[in-house]
């Protein structure tokens, strides 16, 4: 059975005893609406991650950004000051609170061994060492300092990276400095595909 | 996007096809209902099923998948056939006067002049102007024979002319031009377009062969059809006319074909040929289908570029001097014009670029530390990845935000290849079919055990636990803020990556390794290099001046340590530093532009200049100096972009003039200053295009007919065919009889909504969109469940059987065509619940790619279909 | 109650009598425009209304079409029906409308609803559902020409868009108005939005040969606060089943406010009516009747 | 024992009599048995509570502060169709039960065209051919009777809602199921005043189940010559003599 998450507000006043008579009101009766859930929300302002309209999008989190409150999105709706979605979104839009406040959402790191059927936790220190050591070991073993005609060509041909299309400009140019120092030459992104 | 999404409310006419924006884009497509409202604008949608775009439109036109260029043609073709051409425009902003080399042979038989038939590759030096002057009114020399250019290149083939994936109109001309031989300082041209050898004779010769009935026999598009498209469409150009514009808007339906970049040449020849470029309302516009690829391709996230579109350098790069010397076009153009020929700079821009990335290591004694960048010499692409590391050469995979499985093409082979890799990082925010390929359907437990791949995945941070910017398909920065922290252990995915790095760079330190200089010396001077501040690396890549830089003109002196203003400033001295010469001016001393929010549009174009921060230099339209007519005024007053300002002897407007802005109308300075002739190029003259000055039409590698126009020559003839044993291609004898597309709706975001509630239940389980009449014929009704088969694997969803599909007759013979949409895998709500069959749309498509962008062709492949 | 109101209740429903404190403040009437000719079926007016409603989300199935559900639910108010319909000359227009609640002037609900408060209709020309109020009778369901109020079996109240009257009365535009990327959603006062559709429909004439182009604002409700521009206003049924004479059964206007509170009335009488016997001609008593009673009697007058 | 009514219902009510006893003493007669009884206090019960669940949507402005009774107005909503339901069951075996006594006769409509004078008690005694229910009691049992199918129909259809019979049927049912229950609250606000303070002696017929017999000779005189063979006129003006013979003084002209 579906039951509704948020007890719906509405709530007559003084309506309670509303006995009118021949239509002669006694009591009056009030319909107050709802309280906007959004009304003290903190806002931020960010662009939505899906298409390449880059619609403005407001995240409203709950809590003034005290320091005990711990932000939780209640609502993302459309910035209508972004001259582009002047305040509008699409379908995918108007559902990013359920992309950010998501259950299916990954929470902690895990490896798969070799020959495994299943996830392992593992702690980031742990993978972080591992990866580094794996990374050292193939381009170590990878890489070609000269090619066939001893020309300088430096490259790692053990790796690849591949990015994805909701990478921010600074983090693919974190990933473009750090992956050619490597001498990475698959270094493939979304953009591509 | 040469324009932007709010320009398309400027417009008159909109030739939508390749792309489905009401669907994929529909906040951008407001601006498309902007322009029917208050300007009447019309639209005609070309597009092999009726989408929601379709539905709005004006006139909507059923097409094969794929036949596209036949469709463009055949409308370049009426467009000269009845003179609803620019002709000002075309004789002075494009090449349709130049002269081509004489031996440049046009493909009768589907092949250009040139073609090695063993290599499958042009040799491309007959694809160049004629060195020459003005031969107007002259009549054309008798020429000798053969003359032929030297042979001795083909190592630099596979180098040269990658496209930017999506957008053919933006600065891809620096890559033209280069290598041997190069473009003539001074070409020779016929103003009055008679010479049979100027590119506009040569292109009536080439599209008069797309004769309405010849686009009928490819297309399937009724003749009566196509010419009442063909006439709408050229109608703003009625009488020669300039007031009207009108643009074309086009998504991945066009790249992702085996000559996908050469649609788009074929759009932005008539949108020349129609003077529609560089116009507010105009233009050739890209949408771009994700947050931030644009931004990635700027940044140089893909394999053949570095930074700001700069080339990799390849082997015979032996040092700087070799690499710009190749990298930096020289100006070519008719004598008495000017040409801005802005790659010049290519210098200032690359030395700034190794400066920010390698710091004091990039000194003037090493080359500015050039040779700690890789140096490539082949194909390198996303395709290659997958099949490089199926033949086992490639190791190690990270995968951030990068769902490879699902995205294919032939996920199968994907998976397969990943089963050979030693290790793969994945830093994902859901789990994803790429971090689980190892237990993919079909994978037992036993199997599993033989699979070798360690598979680290990390939580990654969501868009709204991250800052940075994305730039959109308009190319504007935008910066976004963080609201929230990441949920539970996730971290922020600079986080991650910098502490792999950092980790890598500790042990060799410790270990030391193999040519461990770049790894040591890359520049990680951030405030917690660990962890670093997004801001940090924007103003890293905006640049700074390393040393106090004066600019002699203005006597305006910057300080060491100081933001750049713009690329202007850029030095190839190792004087100033800068991650990306074209976000040069994005983060400046006066604060962040990418932050800006200011809501002001004081020309009513939609221009916004206080919004953001638009590439190159803040300007929102390219190619601007094309709005106005040679004396600089602008075609229609009512849509004033930029105008010369005879008083101020400058360029002025309501939006940066895309030019120098000093260079008066009388010095006919083209208006395309990326390319070295400073005109749009209707003709690409030599290496950038693999297969071809002219877009000609090809079959899909896969194709139920012979290409009307040279069956011997099908398909693209520099299109390789990969050659694993997974790498299957099948064809109209094996039973594949049915044109099979692929595409995403407007519920869902790729792979990504499949874990939202509110997306699944919007479309819940996957569907094949199946033609009534095929329908009937194999028995099947709306809800039942189908099989479809290709030369590859098998694909298992329900059928939505509609009358928005209809049979077509493709060369005489009915053919039917499907569309399936792609967001389902085997991870997901749907899916997790068994409500799908959890079989993959791209299982079913072919590995085979574009020879210029490299783009994979998802679309127009044959399959069949059952019924389960 | 002396403050000022955000939203005045004009009508509330299972309440005969005039709104108190009505007439006592200006207002505009609201309205919301949905121009199906730039529709493009995107339902993000769909999820922006369940995403600001905080409603559950629910199972659907495909069902061989790109409508979400056969039917709006009562958590799911906005409902993008898709229809192919067949062009004489045998092309395919796809229409898409949004289907919601009118909120007719004269609304078949509150009509048909029999209790007191559960159905409000402001000066502007919302009509709210208010739970609390509601005695799950489903009459609204009968009442409503449009078919749109949904009976919720877990909480056994009704439900239905509720023009986002919280967003309304905090001088916000509704959530599905907002989100509309095209724009075909329009809000804003009914004169405004009557002016505007009509030009719309005379722009679909002249200028893209729509001939029955037209607007939707059935006055046999007495005008809704959701109106439409159609392609062809001659035939509003394609659109996934608008009605084209919208109206609300007799048995709840004539019935419901005339003769019910009369026979209500009527039964009350009896009532009165075996008093007053009692009173005036008295009891019957098994007879004879005992002797005191009769002198008791004789005693009294 | 002389109702002599035999029904196939007849072992049910040797059970319950079996159950409840039934106490006539001297100068009573048996009136209803204990099924007969149970039965009326069951459609009673549920009639009432139909009833005033049922206010509580027809009319909920007015009996709002009744409705927390039953748990507010969404309760009584619910409750409302069940208690009709079981109205009906119950009335259905009482109608079963009542069949034969309920048949209408000449005497009836005799008695219907008089009613006035009944009314207005200008008749003391009823009219001799008056069985074991007079035509008023008939035809209110022939009113529930009618009631009660057009209960249940036009109640499942509104029950069920205009998702299932669609609006026009839910329009329809729910002006005939409140005309239904007008007519029918009318009859009972009758029945309940003659069955209490209008006719004395009539209320235990239904609680002890036993009525004096000047009861019987008065109200239903055909009953009592049938059930004690005796002259009901007889024993009236035989206990009239006797009464004015008692010593009491009696001053009354009568």
């Amino acid at each position: 059975m579906e039951l509704s998450r948020r007890t719906f507000l509405k709530g007559t006043l003084a309506g309670g005893a509303g006995i009118s008579l021949l239509g002669f009101d006694l009591t009056p009766v009030y319909a107050q609406t709802q309280s906007l859930k959004i009304s003290r929300a903190t806002e931020t302002r960010s662009t939505c991650p899906y298409c390449a309209v880059s619609c403005g999008v407001i995240i409203y989190t709950l809590g003034d950004k005290a320091k005990n409150a711990i932000p939780q999105v209640v609502h993302v709706e459309g910035d209508p000051d972004h001259p582009i979605n002047r305040g509008t979104l699409c379908p995918k839009g108007s559902s990013l609170e359920q992309d950010i406040l998501n259950d299916r959402r990954l929470l902690k790191p895990q490896v798969r061994r070799p020959g495994g059927t299943d996830w392992e936790d593992i702690s980031w220190e742990q993978a972080y060492t591992e990866i580094a050591q794996k990374v050292k070991k193939t381009r170590d073993d990878t890489f070609l300092e000269k090619d066939a005609s001893g020309k300088t060509v430096n490259r790692c041909e053990g790796v690849a990276w591949t990015g994805g299309c909701t990478d921010t400009n600074e983090f693919n140019y974190l990933a473009v400095k750090t992956m050619r120092s490597l001498g990475v030459c698959y270094l493939e992104n979304q953009a591509r595909v | 996007m040469t324009n932007g999404w709010i320009d398309i409310k400027n417009t008159d006419m909109m030739l939508i096809m390749g792309g489905n924006p009401a669907e994929n884009h529909p906040c951008g497509f407001k601006w498309a209902i902007e322009a029917k409202l208050h300007r009447n604008a019309k639209t005609i949608v070309v597009d092999p099923r009726l989408t929601r775009t379709a539905a709005n439109a004006d006139m909507y036109v059923q097409i094969r998948a794929g036949s596209d260029i036949a469709f463009l043609g055949g409308v370049i073709n009426y467009a000269i056939q009845n003179n609803r051409i620019a002709h000002e425009y075309l004789v002075n902003y494009t090449n349709a006067a130049f002269l081509i080399k004489d031996g440049f042979k046009l493909p009768e038989d589907g092949l250009y002049s040139g073609f090695d038939a063993e290599k499958k590759t042009y040799d491309k030096s007959t694809w160049n102007y004629e060195e020459g002057g003005d031969l107007t009114g002259k009549p054309p020399a008798p020429t000798p024979e053969g003359q032929n250019a030297p042979a001795g290149q083909g190592a630099q083939h596979s180098d040269t002319g990658k496209g930017l994936g999506y957008q053919a109109a933006s600065p891809t001309g620096a890559k033209a031009g280069t290598g041997a031989p190069a473009l003539p300082p001074n070409i020779a041209f016929d103003l009055s377009l008679q010479h049979p050898r100027c590119v506009f004779q040569l292109m009536k010769k080439q599209y008069e062969r797309y004769t309405p009935e010849m686009v009928e026999r490819i297309t399937g598009i009724p003749q009566a059809e196509f010419l009442k498209a063909a006439d709408l469409f050229t109608s703003v150009r009625k009488d020669g006319d300039m007031k009207k514009v009108a643009t074309i808007i086009y998504a991945v339906g066009w790249t992702q074909h085996s000559f996908g970049t050469q649609i788009i040449r074929a759009a932005a020849m008539l949108q020349l040929l129609m003077g529609n470029v560089g116009r507010a309302g105009g233009g050739v516009n890209a949408l771009r289908g994700h947050s931030n690829i644009q931004g990635a391709t700027d940044m140089a996230g893909i394999f053949d570029i570095l930074p700001g579109y700069l080339k990799m350098p390849n082997p015979n790069d032996v040092d700087l001097a070799t690499y710009l010397k190749r990298a930096t076009p020289t100006v070519s153009k008719p004598d008495p014009w000017d040409s801005f020929n802005y790659w010049s700079n290519t210098p200032k821009f690359t030395v700034s670029l190794l400066k920010a990335m390698y710091g004091a290591a990039a000194t003037k004694d090493n080359d500015w530390a050039f040779n700690y960048l890789p140096k490539i010499d082949r194909n390198y692409s996303w395709v290659n990845i997958w099949n490089d590391m199926y033949e086992g050469k490639i190791k190690g995979i990270f995968a951030f935000g990068m769902n490879g499985v699902m995205i294919g093409p032939d996920s199968n082979k994907n998976i397969d290849a990943l089963k050979k890799a030693d290790w793969l990082v994945v830093c994902e925010i859901y789990p994803d079919e790429t971090s689980e390929f190892w237990r993919a359907p079909g994978i037992t437990a036993d199997d599993q055990k033989k699979i070798n791949t360690t598979v680290y995945r990390l939580p990654g941070a969501g868009f709204a636990e991250k800052d940075g910017t994305f730039v959109n398909s308009a190319r504007w920065l935008q910066w976004k803020n963080a609201a929230v922290p990441p949920p539970g252990l996730a971290r922020l995915d600079q986080e991650i990556l910098a502490t792999i790095f950092l980790k890598v760079r500790d042990l060799y330190k410790k270990e030391g390794g193999k040519f461990p200089d770049p790894v040591l010396n890359a520049t990680f001077a951030y405030t917690t290099p660990y962890n670093p501040s997004l801001s940090e690396v924007a103003k890293e890549l905006n640049g700074k001046a390393l040393a106090d830089i004066t600019d002699p003109k203005t006597n305006i002196t910057i300080k060491a340590g100081q933001q750049l203003p713009g690329f202007a400033w850029l030095k190839d001295d190792g004087t100033t530093s800068s991650g990306n010469w074209l976000y040069c001016g994005s983060w400046t001393e006066a604060g962040a532009m990418m932050q800006r929010r200011g809501t002001d549009d004081p020309s009513g174009l939609g221009i916004y200049p206080n919004w953001g921060w638009s590439w190159p230099m803040n300007r929102r339209v390219l190619y601007n100096r094309a709005s106005c007519d040679g004396g600089g005024k602008p075609w229609d007053p009512q849509r004033r972009q930029v105008w010369w300002d005879e008083a101020k002897q400058s360029w002025v407007g309501s939006d940066v003039p895309d030019f120098k802005p000093d260079s008066a109308p009388k010095d006919h300075m083209g208006p395309f200053i990326m390319n070295p002739e400073g005109i749009g190029r209707l003709f690409v003259p030599l290496g950038a295009m693999a297969d071809g000055p002219f877009p000609e039409y090809y079959e899909p590698i896969e194709s139920p007919i012979a290409n009307p126009l040279h069956p011997a020559q099908s398909s693209n003839p520099v299109v390789k065919k990969y050659k694993t044993d997974m790498d299957k291609y099948g064809t109209l004898d094996q039973g594949f009889n049915v044109v099979c597309t692929t595409y995403r709706l407007t519920e869902h975001y790729h792979y990504w909504t499949k874990n939202n509630p509110m997306n699944v239940q919007l479309v819940p389980e996957p569907f094949v969109e199946v033609p009534a009449e095929l329908a009937d014929r194999m028995g099947i009704r709306g809800g039942e469940k189908v099989r479809v088969t290709s030369a590859r694997a098998h694909y298992i969803a329900k059928a939505m059987v509609t009358r928005r599909i209809r049979p077509m007759k493709i060369d005489g013979k009915e053919t039917f065509q499907i569309g399936i949409p792609i967001h389902w895998g085997f991870r997901g709500i749907s899916e997790d619940e068994d409500r799908t069959a959890k079989t993959l749309a791209n299982q079913l498509t072919p590995t085979v790619i574009d020879p210029n962008a490299f783009t994979p062709e998802f679309k127009g492949f044959l399959v069949k279909i059952e019924k389960v | 109650m002396t403050d000022r109101k955000t939203l005045q209740t004009e009508k509330i429903s299972g309440h005969s009598g005039p709104s108190p404190g009505l007439g006592m403040q200006r207002d505009f009437e609201v309205c919301k425009l949905v121009d199906t000719t730039t529709c493009i079926g995107c339902k993000a007016c769909e999820v922006a209304c369940v995403e600001w409603n905080d409603m559950p989300f629910g199972m659907t199935t495909f069902d061989n079409t790109y409508q979400t559900m056969p039917e709006t639910r009562w958590n799911f108010w906005n409902l993008i029906k898709f229809n192919e319909h067949q062009r004489e000359d045998g092309t395919i227009q796809w229409l898409m409308r949004k289907d919601q609640c009118m909120h007719c002037a004269d609304p078949g609900c509150m009509a048909a609803c029999p209790a007191d408060g559960a159905i409000v209709k402001y000066t502007n020309g919302i009509v709210d559902f208010n739970q609390e109020n509601c005695i799950g009778c489903e009459f609204c369901v009968s009442g409503c020409p449009f078919n749109i109020p949904r009976f919720n079996p877990g909480t056994k109240k009704v439900y239905k868009c509720t023009l986002c009257s919280d967003r309304v009365g905090e001088g916000l535009e509704p959530a599905c108005i907002k989100a509309c990327p095209t724009g075909c959603l329009k809000f804003g006062s009914k004169d405004d939005m009557k002016f505007i559709a009509n030009e719309r429909a005379r722009q679909l004439k002249e200028n893209f040969g729509m001939e029955n182009a037209g607007v939707y604002d059935p006055q046999s409700v007495g005008g809704t606060h959701v109106i439409y521009v159609l392609h062809d206003a001659t035939d509003p049924e394609r659109y996934g089943g608008l009605p084209k004479n919208p109206t609300i059964p007799w048995s709840y206007t004539v019935w419901k406010w005339l003769f019910k509170p009369v026979l209500g009335a009527f039964a009350l009488f009896g009532g009165l009516g075996v008093l007053m016997h009692y009173v005036s001609v008295g009891p019957r008593r098994p007879q004879p009747e005992p002797p005191e009673k009769e002198a008791a009697n004789g005693n009294g007058d | 024992m002389g109702t002599a009514i035999d029904r196939f219902d007849e072992k049910a009510r040797q059970t319950f009599d079996s159950i409840g006893r039934t106490e006539v003493y001297r100068g009573e007669l048996l009136r209803h048995s204990v099924y007969t009884r149970l039965l009326h206090w069951a459609v009673a019960l549920f009639f009432f509570l139909a009833l005033f669940t049922g206010f509580g949507i027809y009319l909920p402005w007015l009996f709002r502060w009744f409705t927390p009774v039953f748990g507010g107005g969404a309760l009584s909503r619910i409750l409302h169709p069940y208690f009709g339901v079981a109205f009906v069951f119950f009335f259905f075996f009482q109608m079963l039960n009542w069949l034969t006594p309920m048949i209408w006769c000449d005497g009836d409509s005799k008695w219907m065209r008089n009613i006035r004078r009944i009314a207005a008690s200008q008749e003391k005694l009823e009219p001799p051919d008056t069985g074991f229910f007079n035509a008023g009691q008939k035809a209110m049992f022939w009113e529930i009777v009618a009631g009660c199918i057009v209960y249940l129909i036009t109640g499942i259809i509104l029950w069920a809602g205009a998702r299932s019979f669609g609006a026009t049927a839910v329009a329809i049912s729910y002006v005939l199921h409140d005309l239904s229950a007008i007519i029918m609250l009318g009859g009972i606000f009758i029945h309940i005043y003659l069955s209490t303070i209008g006719e004395p002696g009539t209320f235990q017929a239904m609680t002890r189940g036993a009525v004096s017999e000047a009861w019987a000779w008065t109200f239903h005189p055909a009953w009592y010559k049938k059930v004690t063979g005796r002259d009901p006129r007889e024993d009236y003006e035989k206990a009239r003599q006797q009464q004015n013979t008692t010593p009491k003084a009696n001053s009354n002209p009568n």
